[in-house]
C-alpha cells in the first residue's frame, strides 16, 4: 500500500495537468467541464487525505521519480507537513471552485483548466524535495494564476495585473539566483542533501537569498504591499483561491527550508522572527486604513502570514506546531471570509464599506459566515482561530518570547477593530435606498462581462431593479426592521453562493471544537521539521 | 572575473530598467536580469571546465551539465513569462505606462485621514 | 446533577427555547425561566457538598472531561463557594429576566430570527461555564463568549446600537486579550492549566514581578468587564439594548463576570500592593464618578446604568481590600446588587412600557397609577440606598467597616471611608431622584418644551399585569426578606469568602450590628442623601452639563479613529499599483542579506580570476550593448540593443561549453525580439520620462545590485570541483539512457519533471496570452505616416511581399526537414524538442510575415488545442513510464525498420513531442494573437451562451488592420 | 607543411578576410549617409563577409557533413539577408527615411510626386 | 524588355552554371567595390534610385531577381510593382547616369533569365503567386 | 584548432564591428538605421560563433551557424514591420 502510494506521488501533479489539458477537448459550455474539474480536485483532495492518513504516524513517503538513484533523481516526498498543507490547499481549492461553478465564473474560457494546473503546481511545489524543481513548480502555479487573475478581473485598468506578474517574476528570478548560489557552494539542489548545510555561512547566505525571494511571494513585510493591490483586482473567488494556495505555499517553503537547511539556527530564526512580527503588525494596522471589505481582508492575509511565520521563527516543537495549526486555520478562514466577500460583491456589486449596509438583518447566512470567519480570524473561541492563536501565544511565551506573545495578543485587538469596521458599516446600518439599483447594475455587468469603467444602460438597470423588487420573497419570519420597505423583497445573496463560505466556516468551527485533531496532526508535522532525519532518510536512502 | 563582471553588469542594467517607468523597460530589464541569473547558474557549476558535455569526447574537462539543464529550463520559462508580460503591455486603458493614475484606488489616503466619527452611525 | 450536566443543560436550553419560540412565541420565556430556576435549584442542592462540616472554609467539587490534550486544554469544571454563589445569581436572575421577557418583549422581537432568546440563553451558558471553569483556557473561552453574547445582544437592537455595540466589544475584547495573556503566562510559569492548581502554585509567592504583572493583566480584564474607570463608558453606552438585556448584563451577567474573576484570582493576587492599589483606587474613583453621572442624568435607564458603575466600584474596592471579611462582604454586596438592580431595571422597563417614557422630567405622579410598581421600586431602591432593614443595608454596613480598617496607616482607611460615604450618599440621593422623579409630581429642570413629548395621558396609564410586574417584585421582595434573614446566607457567604481568600473563613454578618461607627456613617449617609433630595432642583441645575462634562465615548471613539488613521498611514506607502516601489524593496532585503554575509562568512575564498582572454571580450561587448540600451529613450533602440546583448550572452554560453544553452538563447532572443516588435508598434516610440532624482536613486540601487552580483559570483562560485551529481551524469548518462548529449539526457530522462513543468508553463502562457487578448481591448497600432506613398509602388503590399512568399514556399520543406532532424537526434546531439520546435516555428513566422495582408496571414491551426495537447502528450508519456516502474521513466524498445536494422525507440521522444507541440503552438499563438490576426472559425455566436469574459471587444481590436475580422472575432475559441 | 596546416592557414585567411569585410561594413554603416547606402554596405558583411567565414570554418574543420551544412548555410544566409535588406529598405522609404540628397535620380520619389 | 537569345533547353545546365559563375564574379567584384568605397577616406557614394522593367517575368523569376540584385552589395531593391511590372532599385554607383544603371540592371535580369529558362526566348505567363 | 593570433585578430575585428554598429544604433537617426545596424551585429555574431566554435572545438558549430543563418532575418523582418507601424 505504502509503496503503491509512493509510486503514485507524481500523479498529484500529472493527473490535474492531464485533465486540465483534456478540458480543452471538451466543449467549454458543456456541464462536463466543471464536473471533470471538480472531480479531479476532489480526487486530489482524496489523495491528500490518504497521504495525511498514511503520514499521520510520522512516516515519510518518498519516490525517486523515474527511479534514478537517490540524489540524482528528483524526489517527491510526503510527510505529515506536506500532506496536511496539501489537504488544506485542496480543500480550499474545492470550495473556491464550487463557488466559481455557482457564480458562473467557471464558465469563462479556460478557467477550470487553469484551476487544475494551479492545483497541480501547488502539489508539485509541496511534494518536491528539489529546489530547482520547486522553482519550476512555483512557475507552474504562477502561470495559471496570471490567467485566473486577469480573465476574471472586472478592472479595465491593468495596473494591478501587471504588478502581480512583475512582482512574482522578480521573486522567481531572485529565487533562481539563490538556488544557483546554493548549487555553486554545495553542488546539489536536493533539499535532503542540503540538510544542515546552513551551518556553513556561505550556504546560509545563499539560502537566505532564496528565503528573501520566497518572502516576497509570501508577502512578508516590507515586501507585502503588492498583495493587497493585486488580489483586490482579482475576482474575489480567485482571491480566496489564491489566499489558500499562493502565499501559503510560500510559507510552506519557508518552513521547509528553514527546518531542513537551517535546522532552526538561532541567528537566522531571530531575523525571521523580527520580520514576522513586523509583518503581523503592519498587516493588521494597514487593514484599518482600508475602506473596502476585500482590501481589509487582504491585509489580514498579510498579517496572518506574520502569525504563521512566528511559529517557525521560534523553532520549538510547540511553536512549529502552533505555526502549522495557524497556517491551516488561516487558509480555511481567509477562504471563508473572501468567499463571503465574493458573495456580497457578486450580489450587490461592491464590497466597499459605504456602498453596502444592513446585511445583518437581511442576509442571515452571510452574516453567520462572516461572523464565524471574523471571530475565528481574531482568534476568539470556539473557532479554529482560538486554538491556533492560543497555541501560538502559548508557544511564544513558552519560548521565552513573552514580548512576541503580547504582540500577538495586541494585534488580535487591532484585527478585531478592523473586522468591526466591516461589521459596523456593512452589516449594521440601513440598506441604501438605491441598493436595488446597484445590485441590478452589478448583475447586468456580470451577465455582460462589463469592465468597471464601462457604462451600463440605466433603463435596463431600472427595469432589472424593478423586477427584483416585485419578486416577493415570502417572509421567512415575522420580524421586520424599522423603516425598510423592501425587507422581504428584492435582492438577496443566492443560497448556493454562500454555502461554500459556510462550509469553510463550519470547518473552522469543527476545528475549534475538535482542535485536538488538528493540533495532533500539526505536532506530527512539527516533529518532522524539528528532526529532519526521517525526511533525509526517505529522500536519500541513508 | 570577467564573467562575474558581466553578471554584475547585466544585473545592474536589469534592475535599473525594471525600476523605470513603462512595461517595455520592465520587460527588457527582466530579460537582462534573467541573463545575469542564467550566467550565474552556469558559473555555479564552475567555469574551469569548459568542454561541451558530450559523451564520446573526452569528458575530463567537460563542463558540469546540470546547471546547463537548469538554464535551458529557465530560459524557456522566462520566455513564456516575457510573452505574458508583453501581452499585458498592450492591453488596458492607456499605453504601457506603469504610473498612470489608477482611477480605482482602493483607499485614498486623504479619505482615510479625514475619516469622521460619523462613519459608525 | 453533575456540573457538566448543568453546563450543557444551559446550552441545550438555547436550542430548546429557539424551537419553543416557534411554537409558543414569547411565552417560551416562561419555559426558559422554569428551566433556569430548576438548574439554580439543582445547584442549590449541591451546596452542602462544598460546605466544610466545621462551618468555615469551602470544599471544591471538580469534574474533568478531556478536550484538546495536546494543548493541555480540558473541560475541567469545579464548584466551590464562590462559583456556587455566582452560579445561583446567574441562573436565578436569568430565570427572572426570562420570565420578564415573556411579557416585556413583543412577539416580533423574540422571533428566532432576532436571536433574542438564543443570545440571552447563550449568555447564561457562558456565565455558567465561566463560573464553573476549572481550566484556565476554558475560563478564558467562556469569558470571551460572554463578551460576544453581550456584543450581539446590544448590536441586535437597531441601527443606533451599532456604534455602542462595537465600542463595547472593543473595550471588553481588549480586556479579554489581557486575560488571555495572563492565562498564557500563568500556564507557562505554573505548567498547568487547572485553575485550582495554578492558583495555589508557589510561583505567586516566589516571583513578585510575575505576580504583579499578572495582577495588572487580570485587573485590566476584570475592570473592562465590570465597567471600572476608565473602562466604564461601555456600560451606559450599551443602554440601547432592550431593558431585559440591561437587567441581565447589569445585575447578573456581564459585569459580575469581572467581579467573579477578581475574586477567583484573589487567593493568588490578593494582598499584593499592585493588586490592592489598582482595585481600591479604580473602585472608588468609579464609585464616585458613577454616582455623579447618575445625578446628572434624567433617563431612568441611564441613571441605573451609572448606578451599576458606581456600585461595582464599591465592590471592586472591597475586593481590593482583600481580607476574608472584605471578600465575603463583596460576595454579599454582589448578591444584594443582583437583587435590587435586576428589580430596578425591570421596573424601568415596566414604566417605559406603561407610561411611554423613561425621562424623569416627563414622568410624574405614577405612584397612584402604578402602586405595585412603585412599591417594588421603593423596596429595591432603598436596598440600593442601604436603608434598614433591607439586604443592601447589611452589605453597606460591612462595606464601610472594611473600608475603615483597610490599609496599614489609619489615614488610608479614613480616606477610603470618606470616599465610600460620599459615594453612598450620592447613591441615596439618586435613589431619591428615581423615586421622586418618576412617581411624584416632581418634573426636574430643563424640560423638553415640546408638549407632545411627554408621558401618556393619565387615563391610558395602568398598572402592569401581575405576571409582568411580578418578575420585578420578586427580587425586591427577596432583598427585603434576606436582610433580617441574613443568617440564612452565612454558610454560602462563608464558603465564598473562604474560596476567594484562600483560607478558612466563617461568615457571621449581623443584621444590625449595634450603634457602631458604621451605623453612624450610615446615618450620615442618609442625612446627606435626604439633604440632597430636598435640594434636588438646585442639584439638577448644578450637575447639568457642568461637572465632568465629557463623555468617555469620545475617548474610545478617538482611540478607534486614531487607530484607523494610523492604519491608513501604515498602508499608504504601498498603496500604489506602480511596480517601481514594489520592485525596489526586495533589493533592500537582499542588501541586508549581503550585510549578513559580510558579518557571518569568516573568510572569503580567493576568487578565481583566471579564464581565457576572450572572456574579457564578451564583457566588453556586453558593456557596448547594455549601457546604451539602459540610457536610450527610444524603445526601438533599447530593444535592438537588448537583443544584441542577448546574442553576446549566447556567446558566453558557447564559451562556457553550454552549446544547447547558447543555441536556445539565440533562438529565444530572436523570438523575444519578434514578440516585442509586435507589441512595440502599439506603443509610443519613446519611453515615458522619469524624474532625475529617481533616476539617480534607481541607478544607485542598480549599481548596488550589480556590485553584489559580481561579488557573489566571485566569492560563491568556482570554489569546488565538479559536483558529484554533475560527475555522475558525465559518467553514467550514456549507460543509463543511451544518449550522448548529456544535457539533453538530463532534460528528458533524469529531470524530465523539470521539463514537464517547463512545457506546462509554456502551454499555460499561451492560454493566458490568448485569453487576455480575447477579453481585453488591445491598443491600436500607431501606424506610421506613409500617406505620401499611398499610390506609389511602395504601397503595393501584395507585390512587395511576393518575394517573401516565394522564399517561404521554397524554404518550408527545408525548415520542416531541419526541424525534424533536430527533433530526431536531440537525444544524442544538440537539439531536442525545444530547439526543433523553434526552428519549425520560424517557418510559421515566415508565413506570417510574408502574407500579403493580415487576413491571409494566420496559420489556421487550433493552437489552443495544440498547447493543451503538448501537456496531454507529456503526461501520457509520463504515465507510460509506469510500465517500467515510474512516472516519466523512459520506455525503450527497438523497432524493426522495414529496410532492415532496428531503431532504438524511447518514450522520451514522445515526451519531447509534447515539448515540441507546446512550443510550436505558443509561437503560433504569439504571432497570430499579438500580430492582430486570428484564425476564423465561423462558429455561431449563439452557441457561446452567457460568458463572463466576452469577446465583445472584437470590433475595437485593430480596426485599422482587420476590418473584416469582426465576424471571426466573435467565436469563442477554445475547443479543438 | 602538412595538408592540415595548409588548410588551417587558408581557413584562417578566409576567416580574417571575412571578419575584415564585416568590419568594413561596420565602418560603412558609420560613414555612409542614409539607410539605403548603409544597407548596401551591410550587404558586403551579410554576403561576402559571413560567407567567407563559413567557408573558413568548413576548410579548417572539414567534413562532408560540414560542407553540406556550410553550403546550405551560405545559401540561406544570402537569401535571407537579401530579403531582410529589401524589406527594411522599403519600410524605411515608406516611413520617410529620405535617401540622401545626392541620390540622383530618385525615380520612386518622382513616382510618388506624380501620382499624388 | 529585349527579346532574349534563343537557346536549347538542353543547354540549360551550361547556361545556369555560366550565369552563376558570372554572378559570383559580379558579387565579389561589387562587394570589393563597396569595401573600397567605404575604406577610401573622404569618398562618398553617388547613389540613385531607378526603375527597371520586370515585364514578362514569373513570380519566381521576380523573386530570384530581387534576391540576386539585393545580394550584390551595390544594388538594393526597394519596391516591387507587378501592376506596372517594375522594380525600384537603389544603386551605390549610379553617379547620375540613370540610363546606364538601368541598362546594367537589365543585363543582370536578362542574364538571369537566360541562365534559368529552359527556352529563354519564349514568352512567359505571369505567375499566380499573388 | 586555429592559432590564437588568428582568433584574436578575427575576434578583434568583429568586436570592433559590433561597437561601430552600436554607435549607429545609438545615433539613428531613423528606426531604419538602427534596424540595419542591428542586422549587422547579428552577422558579426555569426562570425563570432564561427571563430569561437573553432577555438573551442565545438562539434556543433556548423549547426549553430546554419540555424543562425536561416533564422536571423526574422528579427529584421519584424523590425521592418515595426517601422511601418505594423502595416505590411
Ligand atoms: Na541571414
Ligand atoms: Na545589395
Amino acid at each position: 500500500m505504502i509503496n503503491m502510494v509512493e509510486l503514485l506521488l507524481p500523479l498529484f501533479v500529472g493527473a490535474p495537468l492531464l485533465l486540465g489539458g483534456l478540458l480543452f477537448v471538451v466543449p467549454r459550455l458543456s456541464p462536463v467541464q466543471p464536473m471533470i474539474a471538480m472531480g479531479s480536485l476532489l480526487a486530489v483532495l482524496g489523495g491528500a487525505v490518504t497521504l495525511l492518513v498514511l503520514t499521520s504516524d510520522g512516516k515519510v513517503l518518498a519516490h525517486q521519480i523515474s527511479l534514478w538513484p537517490e540524489g540524482i533523481a528528483i524526489a517527491f516526498v510526503a510527510d505529515a507537513f506536506s500532506a496536511l498543507i496539501l489537504t488544506a490547499a485542496a480543500l480550499v481549492a474545492v470550495i473556491s471552485f464550487q463557488y466559481m461553478i455557482v457564480s458562473g465564473e467557471s464558465r469563462s474560457p479556460s478557467i477550470p483548466a487553469l484551476v487544475l494546473v494551479l492545483v497541480g503546481g501547488v502539489a508539485g511545489a509541496l511534494l518536491t524535495a528539489d529546489l530547482f524543481n520547486l522553482f519550476v513548480f512555483i512557475e507552474v502555479m504562477l502561470l495559471p494564476s496570471y490567467g485566473l487573475l486577469i480573465f476574471l478581473s472586472r478592472r479595465s485598468d491593468m495596473g494591478a495585473s501587471r504588478l502581480y506578474v512583475v512582482v512574482n517574476l522578480l521573486a522567481s528570478t531572485l529565487f533562481l539566483a539563490g538556488v544557483g548560489l546554493i548549487y555553486a557552494i554545495q553542488g546539489t539542489v536536493n533539499l535532503a542533501a542540503l540538510a544542515g548545510a546552513g551551518d556553513d555561512p556561505a550556504t546560509a547566505i545563499a539560502t537566505a537569498v532564496c528565503l528573501s525571494a520566497i518572502a516576497v511571494k509570501a508577502s512578508v513585510f516590507p515586501v507585502h504591499g503588492w498583495l493587497s493591490r493585486t488580489y483586490a483586482a482579482a475576482s474575489p473567488a480567485v482571491a480566496a483561491l489564491f489566499s489558500g494556495l499562493h502565499t501559503k505555499v510560500a510559507v510552506y517553503v519557508i518552513y521547509r527550508i528553514s527546518a531542513v537547511i537551517f535546522e532552526g539556527d538561532s541567528a537566522w530564526m531571530t531575523a525571521i522572527l523580527v520580520i514576522a512580527s513586523l509583518t503581523l503588525v503592519v498587516g493588521a494596522f494597514a487593514a484599518l486604513g482600508e475602506k473596502d471589505m476585500r482590501a481589509i481582508l487582504l491585509f489580514q492575509m498579510v498579517s496572518g502570514i506574520g502569525f504563521i511565520l512566528v511559529g517557525v521563527a521560534l523553532f520549538t516543537p510547540g511553536a512549529v506546531t502552533a505555526g502549522i495549526v495557524y497556517m491551516t486555520h488561516h487558509m480555511i478562514v481567509m477562504g471563508a471570509l473572501l468567499l463571503v466577500a465574493s458573495a456580497i460583491e457578486h450580489t450587490y456589486g461592491s464590497t466597499r464599506l459605504e456602498r453596502v449596509a444592513g446585511l445583518r438583518t437581511r442576509e442571515h447566512l452571510v452574516t453567520a459566515a462572516f461572523v464565524i470567519g471574523s471571530l475565528s480570524l481574531v482568534g476568539l473561541p470556539p473557532f479554529s482561530g482560538f486554538v491556533a492563536k492560543y497555541a501560538l501565544v502559548l508557544a511564544s511565551a513558552d519560548a521565552d518570547a513573552a514580548i512576541v506573545a503580547g504582540l500577538l495578543i495586541v494585534v488580535s485587538l487591532v484585527v478585531l477593530v478592523a473586522m468591526m469596521k466591516i461589521w459596523a458599516e456593512m452589516f449594521n446600518g440601513k440598506r441604501h435606498p438605491d441598493v436595488e439599483v446597484l445590485a441590478a447594475e452589478s448583475r447586468i455587468r456580470t451577465r455582460n462581462g462589463l469592465y468597471d469603467t464601462e457604462q451600463v444602460n440605466q433603463d435596463e438597470v431600472a427595469l432589472e431593479a424593478a423586477r427584483a423588487i416585485e419578486h416577493i420573497d415570502p417572509p421567512r419570519g415575522i420580524i421586520g426592521v424599522e423603516g425598510d420597505p423592501h425587507e422581504h423583497r428584492g435582492t438577496r445573496v443566492p443560497l448556493p453562493l454562500i454555502y461554500p463560505a459556510l462550509i469553510l466556516g463550519g470547518i473552522s468551527v469543527a476545528l475549534g471544537f475538535g482542535g485536538e485533531f488538528l493540533v495532533s496532526l500539526a505536532e506530527q508535522a512539527s516533529a518532522g521539521l524539528i528532526d529532519t532525519g526521517d525526511y533525509v532518510k526517505a529522500v536519500l536512502g541513508r | 572575473m570577467s564573467l562575474a563582471l558581466s553578471i554584475g553588469l547585466l544585473a545592474a542594467a536589469g534592475v535599473f530598467l525594471v525600476l523605470q517607468r513603462g512595461m517595455i523597460r520592465i520587460i527588457l530589464g527582466f530579460v537582462l536580469l534573467t541573463h545575469a541569473v542564467n550566467l550565474l547558474i552556469i558559473a555555479a557549476g564552475g567555469i574551469g571546465r569548459r568542454d561541451a558535455p558530450f559523451i564520446g569526447t573526452d569528458t575530463s574537462m567537460a563542463a558540469d551539465p546540470l546547471p546547463q539543464a537548469f538554464v535551458l529550463t529557465a530560459i524557456v520559462i522566462a520566455f513564456a513569462i516575457t510573452v505574458v508580460l508583453a501581452t499585458l503591455a498592450v492591453v488596458g486603458k492607456g499605453d504601457d505606462d506603469t504610473e498612470a493614475d489608477s482611477s480605482l484606488e482602493l483607499s485614498d489616503p486623504e479619505d482615510s485621514a479625514s475619516e469622521k466619527s460619523g462613519d459608525l452611525k | 446533577m453533575t456540573l457538566t450536566a448543568i453546563l450543557f443543560a444551559t446550552l441545550a436550553l438555547v436550542g430548546i427555547t429557539m424551537v419553543a419560540t416557534r411554537v409558543i412565541g414569547r411565552n417560551a420565556g416562561w419555559l426558559a425561566a422554569a428551566v433556569l430556576a430548576g438548574l439554580a435549584y439543582a445547584v442549590g442542592l449541591r451546596i452542602p457538598e462544598i460546605l466544610e462540616d466545621s462551618g468555615s472554609g469551602s470544599k471544591t467539587v471538580t469534574e474533568t472531561n478531556p478536550w484538546i490534550p495536546s494543548l493541555d486544554i480540558s473541560l475541567g469544571l469545579r464548584l466551590d463557594g464562590l462559583s456556587a454563589l455566582f452560579l445561583i445569581i446567574v441562573l436565578g436572575v436569568g430565570a427572572l429576566v426570562m420570565a420578564y421577557s415573556a411579557r416585556y418583549m413583543s412577539e416580533r422581537n423574540v422571533h428566532p430570527h432576532t436571536g433574542y432568546f438564543a443570545w440571552m440563553l447563550l449568555f447564561a451558558f457562558a456565565m455558567t461555564g465561566l463560573v464553573l471553569a476549572n481550566d484556565l483556557v476554558l475560563l478564558f473561552i467562556f469569558w470571551e463568549l460572554t463578551t460576544l453574547c453581550s456584543f450581539f445582544l446590544i448590536n441586535r437592537s437597531g441601527d443606533k446600537a451599532s456604534a455602542p455595540a462595537v465600542r463595547t466589544l472593543l473595550v471588553t475584547g481588549m480586556g479579554g486579550l489581557a486575560l488571555l495573556f495572563a492565562v498564557v503566562m500563568i500556564v507557562v510559569r505554573t505548567g498547568t492549566t487547572v485553575v485550582s492548581e495554578a492558583l495555589s502554585h508557589s510561583v505567586w509567592s516566589e516571583d513578585a514581578a510575575f505576580t504583579a504583572g499578572i495582577a495588572v493583566l487580570v485587573a485590566l480584564a476584570a475592570m473592562t468587564k465590570s465597567a471600572q474607570f476608565p473602562f466604564h463608558m461601555w456600560l451606559p453606552d450599551a443602554m440601547v439594548a432592550p431593558t431585559p438585556v440591561s437587567a441581565y448584563l447589569h445585575a447578573a451577567a456581564m459585569v459580575k463576570a469581572g467581579i467573579y474573576l477578581m475574586m477567583l484570582f484573589s487567593p493568588a493576587l490578593g494582598g499584593t500592593v499592585v493588586w490592592q492599589s489598582i482595585l481600591i483606587t479604580t473602585g472608588l474613583i468609579t464609585a464616585l464618578l458613577g454616582a455623579i453621572f447618575a445625578m446628572r442624568n434624567f433617563d431612568l435607564k441611564e441613571i441605573m446604568a451609572y448606578s451599576t458603575v458606581s456600585q461595582l466600584g464599591l465592590i471592586v474596592a472591597l475586593i481590593g481590600v482583600g481580607t476574608p471579611t472584605a471578600l465575603a462582604t463583596a460576595a454579599l454586596y454582589t448578591l444584594a446588587h443582583a437583587l435590587f438592580k435586576s428589580s430596578l431595571f425591570m421596573v424601568v422597563g415596566i414604566v417605559d412600557r406603561q407610561a411611554g417614557t423613561r425621562d424623569i422630567r416627563l414622568l410624574h405622579g405614577l405612584w397612584r397609577l402604578m402602586p405595585v410598581t412603585f412599591v417594588t421600586t421603593l423596596l429595591a431602591g432603598l436596598s440600593m440606598a442601604g436603608v434598614f432593614p433591607l439586604l443592601g443595608f447589611v452589605s453597606k454596613e460591612y462595606l464601610l467597616g472594611q473600608m475603615l480598617t483597610a490599609g496599614e496607616a489609619a489615614w488610608v482607611g479614613i480616606a477610603l471611608t470618606a470616599v465610600a460615604v460620599f459615594a453612598s450618599s450620592t447613591t441615596f440621593a439618586y435613589t431619591g431622584r428615581i423615586l421622586f422623579g418618576a412617581f411624584s409630581s416632581y418634573r426636574g429642570t430643563n424640560r423638553d418644551p415640546d408638549p407632545e413629548n411627554t408621558q401618556r395621558q393619565r387615563k391610558d396609564i395602568r398598572e402592569a399585569k401581575p405576571l409582568f410586574v411580578g418578575s420585578a417584585f420578586l427580587p425586591a421582595l427577596i432583598g427585603l426578606i434576606l436582610g433580617p434573614a441574613i443568617a440564612f446566607l452565612h454558610p454560602i457567604m462563608g464558603a465564598a469568602g473562604s474560596a476567594a481568600s484562600g483560607q478558612a473563613y466563617a461568615a457571621s454578618f449581623k443584621f444590625f450590628g449595634g450603634f457602631t461607627i458604621e451605623f453612624a456613617l450610615s446615618l450620615t449617609i442618609i442625612g446627606l442623601g435626604v439633604l440632597a433630595i430636598s435640594q434636588r432642583r438646585r442639584l439638577d441645575t448644578f450637575f447639568e452639563g457642568r461637572i465632568l462634562n465629557f463623555t468617555a465615548i469620545d475617548v474610545v471613539e478617538g482611540i478607534r479613529l486614531g487607530l484607523l488613521s494610523l492604519g491608513a498611514k501604515v498602508g499608504n506607502p504601498t498603496r500604489t499599483d506602480s511596480p517601481t516601489q514594489h520592485l525596489a524593496t526586495p533589493w533592500f532585503i537582499v542588501g541586508l542579506v549581503a550585510i549578513a554575509a559580510v558579518i557571518t562568512i569568516p573568510s572569503f575564498s580567493t576568487p578565481a580570476l583566471g579564464g581565457p582572454w576572450t572572456d574579457w571580450l564578451w564583457l566588453g561587448l556586453l558593456v557596448a550593448t547594455v549601457l546604451p540600451a539602459v540610457i536610450t529613450k527610444s524603445r526601438l533602440v533599447a530593444l535592438i540593443l537588448v537583443g544584441s546583448a542577448g546574442f553576446v550572452v549566447a556567446l558566453w554560453f558557447f564559451a562556457l561549453g553550454a552549446i544547447d544553452v547558447g543555441v536556445t538563447q539565440l533562438l529565444v532572443e530572436l523570438l523575444t525580439v519578434v514578440a516585442l516588435v509586435l507589441i512595440l508598434r502599439r506603443l509610443p516610440s519613446v519611453f515615458h520620462p522619469v524624474a532625475k532624482n529617481r533616476q539617480v536613486f534607481t541607478a544607485a540601487i542598480a549599481i548596488g545590485v550589480g556590485v553584489l552580483a559580481t561579488a557573489v559570483t566571485l566569492v560563491f562560485t568556482g570554489g569546488r570541483d565538479i559536483s558529484a551529481v554533475g560527475q555522475y551524469f558525465l559518467d553514467e548518462a550514456y549507460k543509463d539512457t543511451g544518449g550522448t548529449n548529456v544535457v539533453n539526457t538530463i532534460l528528458v530522462d533524469y529531470r524530465a519533471l523539470d521539463t514537464f513543468g517547463e512545457l506546462t508553463v509554456i502551454a499555460v502562457a499561451g492560454i493566458v496570452l490568448i485569453g487576455i487578448l480575447r477579453s481585453r481591448h488591445m491598443l491600436l497600432s500607431r501606424g506610421a505616416d506613409d500617406s505620401a506613398y499611398s499610390n506609389s509602388s511602395l504601397a503595393r503590399t501584395a507585390d512587395n511581399t511576393l518575394p517573401i512568399r516565394v522564399i517561404a514556399r521554397w524554404a518550408a520543406p527545408v525548415i520542416i526537414l531541419l526541424s525534424f532532424h533536430l527533433f530526431w537526434r536531440g537525444h544524442y546531439e544538440a537539439g531536442g524538442g525545444f530547439i526543433a520546435a523553434l526552428v519549425g516555428a520560424t517557418g510559421i513566422a515566415l508565413a506570417y510575415l510574408g502574407a500579403s495582408e493580415d487576413r491571409s496571414a494566420p496559420v489556421r491551426w487550433p493552437y489552443r488545442g495544440l498547447l493543451a495537447s503538448g501537456v496531454i502528450v507529456a503526461v501520457l508519456s509520463g504515465v507510460w513510464g509506469y510500465q517500467v516502474g515510474s512516472f516519466l521513466k523512459p520506455v525503450r524498445f527497438d523497432i524493426a525498420l522495414p529496410w532492415g536494422g532496428e531503431y532504438g525507440f524511447t518514450s522520451a521522444m514522445v515526451f519531447d513531442l509534447g515539448v515540441y507541440l507546446a512550443v510550436l503552438a505558443i509561437i503560433i499563438a504569439v504571432i497570430n494573437e499579438l500580430g492582430g490576426v486570428r484564425p476564423s472559425k465561423n462558429q455561431p455566436a449563439s452557441q457561446a451562451g452567457p460568458v463572463l469574459v466576452a469577446d465583445r471587444y472584437a470590433h475595437f481590436i485593430d480596426k485599422a488592420e482587420a476590418p473584416s475580422d469582426i465576424a471571426s472575432e466573435s467565436e469563442k475559441g477554445g475547443s479543438l | 607543411m602538412s595538408s592540415e596546416m595548409i588548410l588551417t592557414v587558408i581557413g584562417s585567411a578566409l576567416l580574417i578576410f571575412g571578419a575584415a569585410i564585416i568590419l568594413s561594413a561596420a565602418i560603412g554603416v558609420l560613414k555612409l549617409p542614409d539607410v539605403f547606402t548603409q544597407t548596401s554596405a551591410i550587404g558586403t558583411a551579410a554576403g561576402l563577409g559571413v560567407s567567407l567565414m563559413i567557408v573558413g570554418v568548413v576548410v579548417i574543420d572539414f567534413s562532408v557533413l560540414n560542407l553540406i551544412k556550410g553550403i546550405i548555410a551560405i545559401i540561406a544566409q544570402l537569401i535571407t539577408s537579401a530579403i531582410g535588406s529589401f524589406v527594411l529598405a522599403r519600410a524605411s522609404y515608406m516611413t520617410g527615411s529620405k535617401p540622401v540628397s545626392t541620390t540622383v535620380p530618385d525615380e520612386l520619389s518622382d513616382q510618388a510626386n506624380a501620382t499624388n | 524588355m529585349s527579346q532574349l537569345r534563343a537557346a536549347s533547353p538542353w543547354s540549360l545546365p551550361v547556361r545556369l552554371i555560366g550565369f552563376l559563375g558570372w554572378y559570383l564574379w559580379q558579387f565579389v567584384l561589387t562587394s570589393l567595390q563597396v569595401v573600397a568605397l567605404i575604406l577610401t577616406p573622404g569618398r562618398q557614394p553617388k547613389p540613385g534610385i531607378v526603375r527597371m522593367s520586370i515585364d514578362g517575368l514569373s513570380d519566381t523569376e521576380v523573386t530570384v531577381l530581387v534576391v540576386l540584385i539585393t545580394i550584390t552589395p551595390d544594388t538594393l531593391v526597394i519596391a516591387v510593382d507587378r501592376d506596372k511590372d517594375i522594380l525600384f532599385v537603389h544603386g551605390m554607383f549610379v553617379d547620375g547616369d540613370s540610363e546606364g544603371f538601368r541598362k546594367s540592371l537589365g543585363q543582370t535580369r536578362d542574364r538571369l533569365l537566360f541562365g534559368v529558362r529552359a527556352r529563354p526566348e519564349a514568352e512567359r505567363k505571369r505567375g499566380v503567386l499573388a | 584548432m586555429i592559432p590564437d593570433i588568428v582568433a584574436a585578430i578575427v575576434i578583434g575585428l568583429l568586436a570592433l564591428s559590433v561597437v561601430f554598429a552600436v554607435i549607429r544604433i545609438w545615433k539613428g537617426p531613423t528606426p531604419g538605421n538602427a534596424a540595419a545596424a542591428g542586422d549587422l551585429i547579428f552577422f558579426a555574431f555569426i562570425g563570432l560563433v564561427a571563430v569561437l566554435g573553432l577555438m573551442l572545438s565545438i562539434t556543433a558549430v556548423m549547426d549553430v551557424i546554419l540555424i543562425a543563418a536561416l533564422l536571423g532575418f526574422l528579427s529584421v523582418l519584424s523590425l521592418a514591420r515595426l517601422i511601418q507601424g505594423g502595416k505590411r
